[in-house]
């Protein structure tokens, strides 16, 4: 297959820097990751945190947007610090090596593949952006902004790092032939499994389940959701590291499982309350979106469309478990979209990347049952790892800064008492 | 001279402000309210549950008038607002003690 | 002409596949119609849906959001199952053929030309999406949701996908030469006839011409006019279906169309009003992308100038007339400004693709009058053929379910009442 | 240096028209420059736009976006009459020739190094779009939209046309050395100054100082601001004009230094107040992106973050010192974060362009005085020039139209009382 | 028949909307206003600047009762908005002259 | 005690707050709302038509005041807001049967 060829390109060219840089630019792979870097950038800000702040209330519409903002000026230049070297300068099973800290080496003409170094640089610089800021969604309207500033530098150093090298910087989970694409367990799971711990000892906003806690503006959540498709794009179709048929499929089967997925939310709510809603639709988008993602450049037209539709059905039925069910306020429901959807999706990709179904096929020696174990084995260790993580790190950022505001700030809302601002003045 | 403030539905307002200026009402100040009442409020959903909103919006009309033309102001919002359904609102009526107009001082009814 | 001869390979590869998968992939092109086809889905979501929800009141802001999304996810399922295959595989005159029904055969190698067949894929599912989504402005603020989208599919299916065979997959247009370089007729006179006639059948708003119905947040209508002039780069200077000399070209003379459509309108405004309103800058905005399109990859600079303002100045005065001289409640201007405009712009290629005005010159054959001709056949087969299929789908239609949403409906906002949330709660 | 050898082609392919159309086209190049061009159209429409329109109080919100709008359609058109010609067409030291105006002879053929000259065209459109769309920040909420247009199509022709021609078509600038990659000069400088300029002439709000004058949506401006940061990379790493070793090192450079800026001036806040404002964030991502504009190809990592951390750290005294000590009322701070920014940079650039913080290296015959030399005289030159320039202008456009708004219109808001419209009606 | 106005902190609407029906109030009309009084504004911050705000989110309710329920309506939403913090509210008594229920056309206590 | 409840224009309520407050005025409650009156409204632009709209933004300030500082309070506000011109606004004075502090269940003179 023409993308794992040179996925094991890029692979050997990490490891082996000399031929990195023997190996010429192809323009057109560069342009597209170009794009893609922007994209994803682009899901993330304004995208995700335009999703997240249309749906809390209109006195805490600030503190979401600045908690994404921060998350990802933050997690940058950690990125630049020590992240892109800890994941993908070295061969170790578990961590790479300091060798690139603070992007030493990196010049105008570093390769990796066919496109400069610095552009995968920042393609995956997005990446660690991105991921903490999922889980804000978690502990919406309630934490200390002090207290989740350090949590994330944290997570994104002790989770995201080590994670991220295991399956795309040479680590054991891509030794034993993990299917992850664009991120299935490396940013969905250990964003949501962390989203739920957050919420779990943060414990619910005052008043959930008592009196609705309505989104201030649906409208704004509509648009960050079209950013969110948008810039999707760029995050599993640039996920090949180049403008191919693998860019091209995954472009296709994320579209197919979004529009599925968002059917799928919306006709399950038609049926029950004869109301389709807008949040209901995009919901299930962003549910269609994340299952396809660890799937997406090794799946076929028809794996996207049944993986949207698994997806938007799914991640509804955990929606109602979480919220209503456990009566867990994980406030924008990020472990049931986000966790749910992006461990089922990786376990789906163990069928749907079989040929039968037009998929990539099976890599050499793997067949159904044993690529299935792999992807069991890398939900379970990507999520036990991030939840117990996660949870250790809270308890420690809790000796330092109180995780929680007190009453009154959550009475009048973060945007005035935490960031010295509101929202609107109309 | 009284103050007349009528909660009616967004839609009427403006039936309601023809008729009244129909009936030579000159002045009137308006503003948004949600109001909650024997009318049943509706039903919203969100991520897949339902729950009900007791609140709905409502207009509110303030109208100052004089005490001769209190009725006919009355009559013409009645009128005009009137939808014969739960829901179409109330009329409140007080006593003003006095009216000034900013700009020339004047005081009493011809400052309406 | 470079752009021509690809234009060839490309039809050449549709026809014979063989061939097509013979074509080596050009990554440049690739890119490129890959960030394409994720420009002209934001000029959709949020673009479009955006411009249009800041148009409506605030009781019916998330029906139009909802209206725009639904119709982007089933279309794109539509195009999964038949669209693609009906309009661009096989070689009839009216319809093409069931071969790829569910894109099958599709895989990661399979070439369109110089891009992968995937790509081509999702870049034209993009213009299926957009096109009904257009026609939502004609029966805003009052139709059933339900009949919405049943009226859209059929409309996808029966209007559409023909159509665009016609024009884009070898059908009868194509042969007698028709210039509609990215959908004049396919996309925007289809589009707004349909809107037109759906604006009949239904009837006007409640209180239409008695009481100013006015943008409930023109900042969000000129957001979205700043996206779909985005969007609009993807959407002409993408169907080129390469990174070449028309795609450039497409580019300039689109955006030089918008500047002048735009200072058109305003212009118009100003002598009349003594104010020049932003809605009205960003209509002629639109008019003038609108009438660019069909010519956008035949015309050189000045062309592009002269038909923005053109569209700029006709469309405005197609409003005025069937605004407030017929009194037609074509709610957003749907008509007046796509119908008429892709009209126009159509018949203006005819002069400008002269090579004599900087435009790419006529095809082997053709000549000013002749060319003329197949324009105003173009305009008038697809316009007649949009609007008598429209009003026959929308009677079907109504037999099933109510065309219209009753009177309290209406009143109360169609986003309460037929889907349960408010666009805010600030 | 790849691209210095790059630029140079460009170069000559300007002066030598037949060498360019000799050269080859570069797909891959030319999809990252289609790209570039749409996305910094998009920083300005809607991104600058939205990001000035939540600055203003609702009644002003429509003006500050027809002004954008109506700026970047008067300037498009201005480009496409002498603009391009006069900056790119002839070796002039101060000024082109108007062999090119009306874009006359760009054909489908046309080539600029390895790209379209239609690309080159738009991509160097946008620059002259966006620049005196900037100083709208100067004169918000009191300038008189005629005048406004007046100036600023002026200020495009005596002001921005010259000093881009001095920079980038060959001029008297780039004869003596100076690095100026994206516009540290050509539009930071030159539209800051402008900015304070008119504010002075004009004169302070009413009220300014006195009462607190809030931003109406803060919301708005952050997704203002996450669009500047998306658009930023096609405005910086667009203007390598390939898609190359120096556009994606551009691209991290640029990222990092938005970065680090928002996390300068975050921090600042947070010592100060001990609470960090959103606003602030994003004004020091504005600082970052900004300050690193000139330098973005020439610099390394480092470069970028320490670069970042400078322009977020002086940009806010400047802030400080211009609003709060001079009460100036440069009503969006476009002096202190765009003419401070952008000069800064171009002075740093002098330093970090070595290649012993990991820079592309001096040009061959300078070292750190002499480009430093180069590089403070190229700020002062075009600081000058525009300031006087400006001052000027105002004068002139002073006599044929009010400058500024009566004090009713003040009043009551310019969005009513100018063009006829209401923000919002919600 | 009186109009009692009552001032409150907007998170404790739910409350006092809880306490009045439980004492069978049937209807009240609500509004977001702005509140100035002893209770301190806060501070915000502009581009590294702060400077206060006077102006406090605050939320109206209007409710009309009948004369021999008044007290007990004071009292419930004394004690449903009581938070015992500077800026809880204030509740404003007037006299209603008169009453009218658009639909039907009812005046006085029945209209209510 | 009387409650005061003013209509005026916007951009003027700094002014007013200030002139209350210069008289010892300890707190007032505000809220925006549409005027329609004698001041014409202006005209608006929908896609290249014209059309007139009435309703103009005002700004509403109510206070609560001790019968004895009634003038005063009256003078202040109509100085501090007066323009001059058409639309400049209105007092409107009602008696207050009481007012209650939340906090405190104060009643009376001292509860304002
Ligand atoms: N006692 C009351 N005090 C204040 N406002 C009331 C009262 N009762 C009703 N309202 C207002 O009048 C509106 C209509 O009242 P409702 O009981 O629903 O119907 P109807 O007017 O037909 O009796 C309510 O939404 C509320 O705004
Ligand atoms: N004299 C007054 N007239 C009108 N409203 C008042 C008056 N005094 C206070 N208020 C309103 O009551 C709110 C609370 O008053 P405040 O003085 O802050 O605290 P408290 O209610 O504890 O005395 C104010 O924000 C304002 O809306
Ligand atoms: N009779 C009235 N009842 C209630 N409000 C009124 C009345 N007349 C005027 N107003 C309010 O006062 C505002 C100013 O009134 P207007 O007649 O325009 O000017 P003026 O105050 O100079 O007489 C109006 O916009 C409206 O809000």
């Amino acid at each position: 297959m023409k993308f794992h060829t040179q996925l094991a390109a890029v692979l050997i060219s990490l490891v082996l820097p000399s031929v990195a840089l023997a190996q010429e630019i192809d323009t057109g792979d560069t342009a597209w990751m170009l794009t893609s870097s922007a994209l994803v950038l682009f899901m993330l800000l304004p995208g995700l945190s335009l999703f997240y702040a249309g749906l809390v209330r209109s006195k805490n519409v600030l503190s979401v947007l600045m908690q994404c903002f921060a998350i990802a000026c933050a997690m940058s230049l950690l990125w630049f610090a020590v992240g892109y070297s800890l994941v993908f300068s070295g061969e170790g099973a578990w961590i790479g090596n300091l060798d690139k800290a603070f992007l030493s080496g990196i010049t105008y003409n570093s390769m990796t593949g066919t496109i400069p170094e610095s552009v995968f640089v920042v393609f995956q610089m997005t990446f660690i952006m991105i991921t903490p800021a999922l889980f804000v969604g978690g502990f919406a309207e309630r934490m200390n902004f002090a207290a989740m500033l350090m949590f994330s530098v944290l997570w994104g150093l002790v989770v995201y790092i080590p994670v991220a090298h295991w399956v795309w910087g040479g680590g054991w989970l891509a030794d034993i032939g993990l299917l992850d694409f664009a991120g299935g367990t490396v940013v969905h799971v250990t964003a949501g499994v962390s989203a739920l711990v957050a919420a779990l000892v943060l414990g619910n906003r005052r008043g959930f389940q008592q009196t609705p806690i309505t989104p201030h503006s649906l409208t704004l959540t509509v648009v960050g959701a079209g950013m969110l498709w948008f810039g999707w794009f760029g995050f599993n179709g640039g996920s090949s590291l180049g403008a191919n048929g693998a860019a091209g499929m995954a472009m296709l089967v994320t579209h197919l499982s979004a529009a599925a997925g968002s059917l799928a939310w919306m006709t399950i709510e038609w049926l029950r309350f004869r109301k389709p809603s807008v949040l209901g639709i995009v919901t299930g988008m962003v549910a269609g979106l994340g299952t396809i993602t660890p799937a997406s450049g090794f799946v076929g037209p028809i794996g996207g469309v049944v993986i949207g539709l698994c997806g938007g059905t799914v991640c509804y039925f955990a929606t109602q478990l979480i919220r209503n069910g456990l009566k867990i306020d994980d406030s924008l429901d990020v472990f049931p979209v986000h966790g749910v959807g992006g461990a089922l999706g990786t376990i789906l990709a163990a069928f749907f990347v079989s040929a039968a179904y037009g998929g990539a096929g099976y890599a050499e020696g793997m067949a159904f049952t044993s690529q299935l174990g792999v992807q069991v084995i890398g939900v379970l260790a990507t999520g036990a790892y991030a939840a117990i993580v996660s949870y250790a790190l809270l308890k420690l950022v809790g000796l330092i800064t109180p995780l929680r505001v007190d009453v009154d700030t959550e009475q009048q809302g973060l945007d005035v008492a935490q960031h010295g601002e509101k929202g609107y003045n109309i | 001279m009284k103050l007349v403030t009528a909660i009616i539905r967004p839609f009427k307002l403006d039936d309601v402000k023809d008729a009244l200026s129909a009936i030579g009402v000159m002045g009137m100040t308006v503003s948004e309210v949600k109001g909650f009442g024997r009318q049943k409020g509706h039903t919203e959903i969100y991520r897949g549950a339902e729950y009900a909103i007791d609140f709905i919006p409502k207009t509110k009309i303030e109208v100052a008038v004089a005490d001769d033309v209190l009725d006919t102001v009355i009559d013409a919002i009645v009128e005009s607002a009137k939808g014969n359904k739960v829901g179409d609102g109330k009329i409140f009526v007080t006593a003003l003690d006095n009216v000034v107009r900013i700009r020339t001082g004047e005081t009493g009814a011809e400052a309406i």
